[in-house]
C-alpha cells in the first residue's frame, strides 16, 4: 500500500477535525455540538450531495451504457452484500441481530462517500455525477434485505402483533428521511440542471462552496460521536468487532472487482468500492428500530458509528485507492 | 385525577399518540429530545442525528377510568419497543 | 411539599413567572419547547418557528401556603390563555 | 394565462422543494426538520432580506416621489385590506376569530415576497430595493387594525382583565421580533450602505450568496408544515378555505390596480401585488395568541399556512405576474 | 415505586449519573435545557451557550431502598453544585 | 481621542446589530435566538478563527523572534492579570468570588478579539496571523492563577471534599471547550497550509467568506444577552460596576506599553491591548462553575458580558486603537 495515499488522506483537514473529535472526547473535554446541530449538518449534506447528484447525472447523462451498467451492479450489491453478511453473522448472533446488522453494512455511509469524493479531489482524479445516484440507488434494497430476512427466517419466533407486513416493509425502505431527502435533492438537482441552469448558479454558493466546510464541522462531531461508541465496543466482543473490520475489507475487494469487470474510470472505481464497504448509520438503524425491535441497537450503531466508520475515513480510503490502482488500469480494460 | 409519566423512544411516540386518543384523554404534554437509560438501552444525546432519536416523555393528567381503558394498548406498544409507564396522584389546582 | 406542574403556552411564561415570584416560591424550573393538545388547541414542534410557539412546562416545589396565596393568580392566566395545573405530594430527599 | 409562467415557476428549485416537503408528509415519511432549525432559517432570512432592502433603498434614495407613494399605498392597503376582509368573515365569524384573520390577511409574508423575487430573477426582470421598505411597513398596520377591531367592535363581551390598552396594542404591533428584526435589518443596511461600502462587500457572501439555499432549505420546511395543517384545514370548513383561496385574489387585484395608478414597473407592481395577497403566519399569529385568545389559533394558522401560502409561491405568483403583464403596460403611463 | 426528581446543572450531570449507576438504579431520564431560579442562582436560556449551561432534570423511578442507597451522595453533590431533589409515589401502570 | 475612530467603529454592522439586540430587550421584543443556535454561531466563529490563525501562524512563521517574544508576553500577561485583579478585589470580596471573577479579567473574548479584527479591516491596518496564537495561549493560564488563588489562598474555608488536585486544574484550564477547539483548530489550520494549499481554497467559502455575517448574527444575539444582564448588574453594586469598566482601561495600558516595547505594528499592537482588556465568559465561568462553585456565577457573568463585552467592542477598541496611535510611533522604534 502507498503511505503516501495515507498520509495525505491522514492530512486533510476532514481527517483532522475527525481525530480533534475523537481526542476531545478521550480527554474528556466538556467541547460540546448539542443536538439538533449535528441533525442541520446532516441535512445540509444530504440536500447538498443530492442536488450536486442531480446535476452530475444531468451532464454525464443518464442512458448512457456504463451508467446503467454501473447503477443496476451498485443495487445488485447492496441486495447481496446483506445476503453474506447475514450468513457470517449467523454463527454468532440470532436471526434479528444478524439480520439489523447485515443490513447496516449492506447499505451506505453517505458522509464516508463525501470523504472519499474529499480524497479524490485532493489527488485531483475525477469521478462522475452518476456515482451519487449509485450512492441513492444502494440506501434502500439492503433494508428491504434485511426486513425480508426477519420476515422469513425468523417467523415463529415473533408474536402476531410482530408480523412484519410487506407495505411497512416498503415504507421503512424508501421513506426513510434521509433516504427520501438525499433522492429528492437528487432529483430537484437535475431537474433545475436541465430547465434552469441560472438556478443552479445561484445554489452554488449554498451547495458547492460552504460543503468542505460544513463537512470538516460535522466530522468533528462524527469524532466525538464514534469516540463515545467506544465503551460499548467492548461490550460488543471480538467477533462483532473483527466483523466491523474486515467485511468492509472483503466488500470492498468484491466491488473492486465488480469495478473492473464495469471498466469504471479509477475515481468512480474508488467511490463504488466505497459504497461496498461502508455501513450506514442514519437510514439503517431508523428502519431497523421500527420494525425490528428485537436487535440491540447497539450492536449495529455501535459497530458503524465506532469503528466501521472511522476505519473507513482514515485507513479506509487510502487503502482501496490503492487496491484500485492495483487492480483497474488507468486506460479502460 | 392521576398524572401518567410514560417515557419511551421518539420513534414510538405515533403509536403511543394515537392510543391516547383511542381513549379519548382531555389531553397530553410530549417533551421530545429526552436522553436516558433503561434496563438494556442507553440513549445518548450525540446519537439524536441518527436514525435513532432520542426519548419523549409524555405526561396525561386524566382520570383513573381512561387510564384502565388505555392500560392494555400502552403495555403492549411499550413491551414491544421498550420504555416505562408510572402512573401517580395528581390534584387539579 | 408540594409539586405544582403547570403547562401552558410559552407566550405566557413571563405572566406565569411574575406570578411565581410574586407569591416568593423557593424555586422554580421551566422546560420549553413542549408540545401537546389540550381540550381544543393542539401545539405541534413544526409550528414552533412561527408565532405561536410551543409550550413550557414549569415544575414548583414548595410549601401548601405558596400554592394557595397564587392560585387565584395562576387560574386567572391559564383561563384566559389556556393550560393547565396539577398538585401533587413531594418529600425532599 | 401564460402557462409557461407557471411551468418555469413550479420548477424553481425554491418550489419543487417545497413540494418536496408536502410529499414527505403525505408519505409519512420520517424525515424531520426539528426545532429550532426552521427558526433559524426563518431569522436568517428575515435579517438577510432586510439588509439587502436596507442597501437597496441607499442605492434608489428614499426621498423620490414613487418610493414615498409607493410607500404610502403600501401602508394605507395594509389598513383596508384587514377591514375588507373583517366584513366578509363577520358573515360566518365571530368578532375576535374575524378580527384574528383579518389581520393575517392584511399583514405580509416575507417569504411570499422573496419567492415572488426569486421569480423576477428567473425572469430577468428587475425591481427595486424600495419594495423590501413596503415589505417591512406592511407588517404592523393590518395587526393595529385587527386589535382595534377587536377593541371597539367587541367591548362587551370581554371581562376586565381582557381590556386591550393602546400601549400593548402598539407594542405588539411594532415590536413583533419579526417585524422588529426586519425593519431593524434594514436600518443597519441602509447606514452601512451609506457610510462603509467595504462592510457591505464583507456581508456579501452571508447576506447575498448564501440566501437562495437557505431559502430552498426553509421552503422544504414550509412544504412539511403546510401539509401538516391538512387535517386541521378540513374542520375548518368550506367558507374559510374558499376565503384562503378567493381572498388572495380579490387583494391582488385591487393590489394591481392600485400598481398601475402608481405607475410601478412590473417588477414591482408584482412586488406589491404579492405584498397584498400574501398572508402572515410570523407576527400577525404572535399578535394575536397574546391579545386576543379567544380567536381559534387553528383557524388564522392553518388557512395562512396550508393554503394561501402554497397556492401564492406555486400558482399565485405567475398568476399575479399574468395579470401585471396584461394591465400595466411595460412602458410607464 | 417511588419517583425521584433531580434538577441541577447540567455540569453535575456526569457526577449525579455515577451516582446513580453507582447504586444500580434500573433507569433513568435525562432533559437538559431546562432553565429556572433556586434559592440564589438564576439559570436563563440566553446563557446556556457561555460555559455555565442550563440545568438537567433527571427522572428515576425506583424501590425506596435505592434511594436509601444513594442519598448521602445525591445530597452531597448538590450540597457542593446546588440543585433539587424530590420524592414522590408512583404505580407502575 | 479621535471622535472619528469612534463613530466609524458604531456604524459597522457588528456594532450595529449588537445595539439592535440591546434595544430589543431593551424595548420587550419578542425576538428571540433560541439555544442552541448561539452555541452553532459560536463554535463556529472559534473553529473559523482558529483554522485563519492557524493559517496566519504558518505563513508568518512560528520561530521568529518577535512572534514568540509576543507570544510570552501575551502568556505573561495572562498570569499577571488576575494577580492584579485579585488584589483589588479583595478589597470588596471574598477569596472565592475574587480568584472566579479575576480568572475572568485575565483570560480573553474570542469575540471582543474578532471585532478588533474586524475594526483593523475597515481601517486598512494589517495585523498578523500569529496574533491569532496569543488569543488562543491567553485562555488557559488566568484560569490556572485563579485556581491556584482558590487551592492557595483558601485552605481553610472550604471543606475536605472540596479540595482542588491540581490534575482537574490543569484539566479544567487547558480541556474547556472553548480553548481546545480554538486550539485544534488552529493547529489544524496550521497543518493544512503546511501540507494542502488547495485543502484551505476549499475551506475559504466556510471560514473566511461566511465569518463576517455570522459574527453579525452572533453580535445581535450577544447584545441581547448583555442587555439582559443589565437588571442582576445593579444586584452587583458600584463597586464591581467600576471594576468592570476601570479594569480593562488599566489592563489596556498596561497592554500598550508591553506592545510598545515589543515593537509590534500598530495592527498587533491593538490586538495586545484587547486581548489584555477582554474578559472571558465562556472558558472562565466553564471552569469556575465546575471547581469553585462557593463563588456567585453571576458576578463574574453579569460583569464580564452585561459591562466589560459591550464597552469593549463599542468604546473600547477605538479608545484603544487612537491610544495605539499615540503611543506607537507607526515606524518601529
Ligand atoms: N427506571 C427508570 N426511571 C426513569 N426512566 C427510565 C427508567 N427505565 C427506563 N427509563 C427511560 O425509558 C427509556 C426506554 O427504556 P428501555 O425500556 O430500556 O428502552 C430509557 O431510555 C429511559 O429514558
Ligand atoms: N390533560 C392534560 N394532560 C397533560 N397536558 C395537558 C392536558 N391538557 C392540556 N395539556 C397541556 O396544556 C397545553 C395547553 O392546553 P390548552 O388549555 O388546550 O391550550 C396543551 O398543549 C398541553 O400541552
Ligand atoms: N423550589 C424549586 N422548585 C423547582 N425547581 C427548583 C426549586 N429550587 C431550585 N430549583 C431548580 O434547581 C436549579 C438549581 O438551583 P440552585 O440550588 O439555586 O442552584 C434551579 O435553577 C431550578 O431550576
Ligand atoms: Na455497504
Ligand atoms: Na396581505
Ligand atoms: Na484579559
Amino acid at each position: 500500500m502507498e503511505l503516501n495515499l495515507l498520509l495525505q488522506n491522514i492530512f486533510a483537514p476532514t481527517v483532522l477535525f475527525f481525530f480533534i473529535g475523537v481526542i476531545a472526547v478521550l480527554c474528556k473535554s466538556d467541547l460540546e455540538i448539542p443536538a439538533p446541530l449535528p441533525k442541520l449538518f446532516s441535512l445540509y449534506l444530504l440536500l447538498a450531495i443530492g442536488f450536486k447528484g442531480g446535476i452530475g447525472i444531468q451532464k454525464s447523462g443518464l442512458f448512457n451504457d456504463q451508467v446503467l451498467l454501473t447503477l443496476s451492479a451498485a443495487v445488485v450489491m447492496s441486495l447481496l452484500i446483506p445476503l453474506l453478511g447475514f450468513v457470517i453473522l449467523r454463527l454468532k448472533f440470532n436471526v434479528f441481530n444478524s439480520a439489523a446488522i447485515a443490513a447496516a453494512y449492506g447499505s451506505i455511509s453517505a458522509v464516508t462517500f463525501i470523504s472519499a469524493e474529499s480524497f479524490l479531489n485532493s489527488q485531483s482524479i475525477s469521478s462522475d455525477g452518476f456515482m451519487i445516484g449509485a450512492l441513492a440507488l444502494m440506501e434502500s434494497p439492503a433494508i428491504l434485505v434485511g426486513l425480508l430476512l426477519v420476515k422469513y427466517a425468523a417467523p415463529k419466533d415473533r408474536p402476531d402483533s410482530r408480523k412484519l407486513h410487506l407495505g411497512s416493509i416498503l415504507h421503512e425502505s424508501f421513506l426513510n428521511g434521509s433516504v427520501f431527502l438525499l433522492l429528492a435533492s437528487l432529483i430537484i438537482g437535475f431537474l433545475t440542471a436541465l430547465s434552469n441552469p441560472l438556478a443552479v448558479e445561484k445554489m452554488k454558493p449554498f451547495t458547492h462552496s460552504l460543503f468542505y466546510g460544513v463537512e470538516c464541522f460535522f466530522l468533528l462531531d462524527m469524532g466525538m460521536v464514534a469516540a463515545q461508541r467506544l465503551p460499548s465496543l467492548k461490550k460488543a466482543g471480538s467477533f462483532l468487532i473483527s466483523f466491523a473490520i474486515l467485511m468492509p475489507i472483503f466488500n470492498a475487494l468484491i466491488g473492486v472487482l465488480v469495478a473492473r469487470s464495469l471498466a469504471l474510470d479509477p475515481g468512480n472505481a474508488l467511490l463504488f468500492v466505497v459504497l461496498c464497504a461502508s455501513a450506514s448509520y442514519l437510514a439503517v438503524p431508523a428502519a431497523m428500530r421500527m420494525t425490528v425491535p428485537e436487535a440491540r441497537s447497539s450492536y449495529y450503531i455501535s459497530t458503524t458509528l465506532g469503528l466501521t466508520f472511522p476505519f473507513n475515513i482514515v485507513l479506509g480510503i487510502p487503502i482501496y485507492m490503492s487496491l484500485v490502482n492495483k487492480i483497474i488500469p488507468t486506460s479502460p480494460l | 385525577m392521576k398524572r401518567l409519566d410514560l417515557i419511551f423512544s421518539e420513534r414510538e411516540l405515533q403509536a403511543i399518540l394515537n392510543t391516547l386518543e383511542k381513549a379519548n384523554v382531555p389531553g397530553y404534554t410530549v417533551m421530545k429530545h429526552a436522553t436516558g437509560r433503561g434496563p438494556e438501552r442507553v440513549v445518548t444525546e450525540d446519537m439524536e442525528f441518527t436514525g435513532l432519536g432520542a426519548n419523549a416523555h409524555v405526561i396525561v393528567f386524566c382520570e383513573q377510568e381512561i387510564i384502565e381503558k388505555m392500560r392494555e394498548d400502552i403495555r403492549s406498544v411499550l413491551s414491544y419497543y421498550g420504555g416505562v409507564a408510572y402512573i401517580s396522584e395528581a390534584t387539579p389546582l
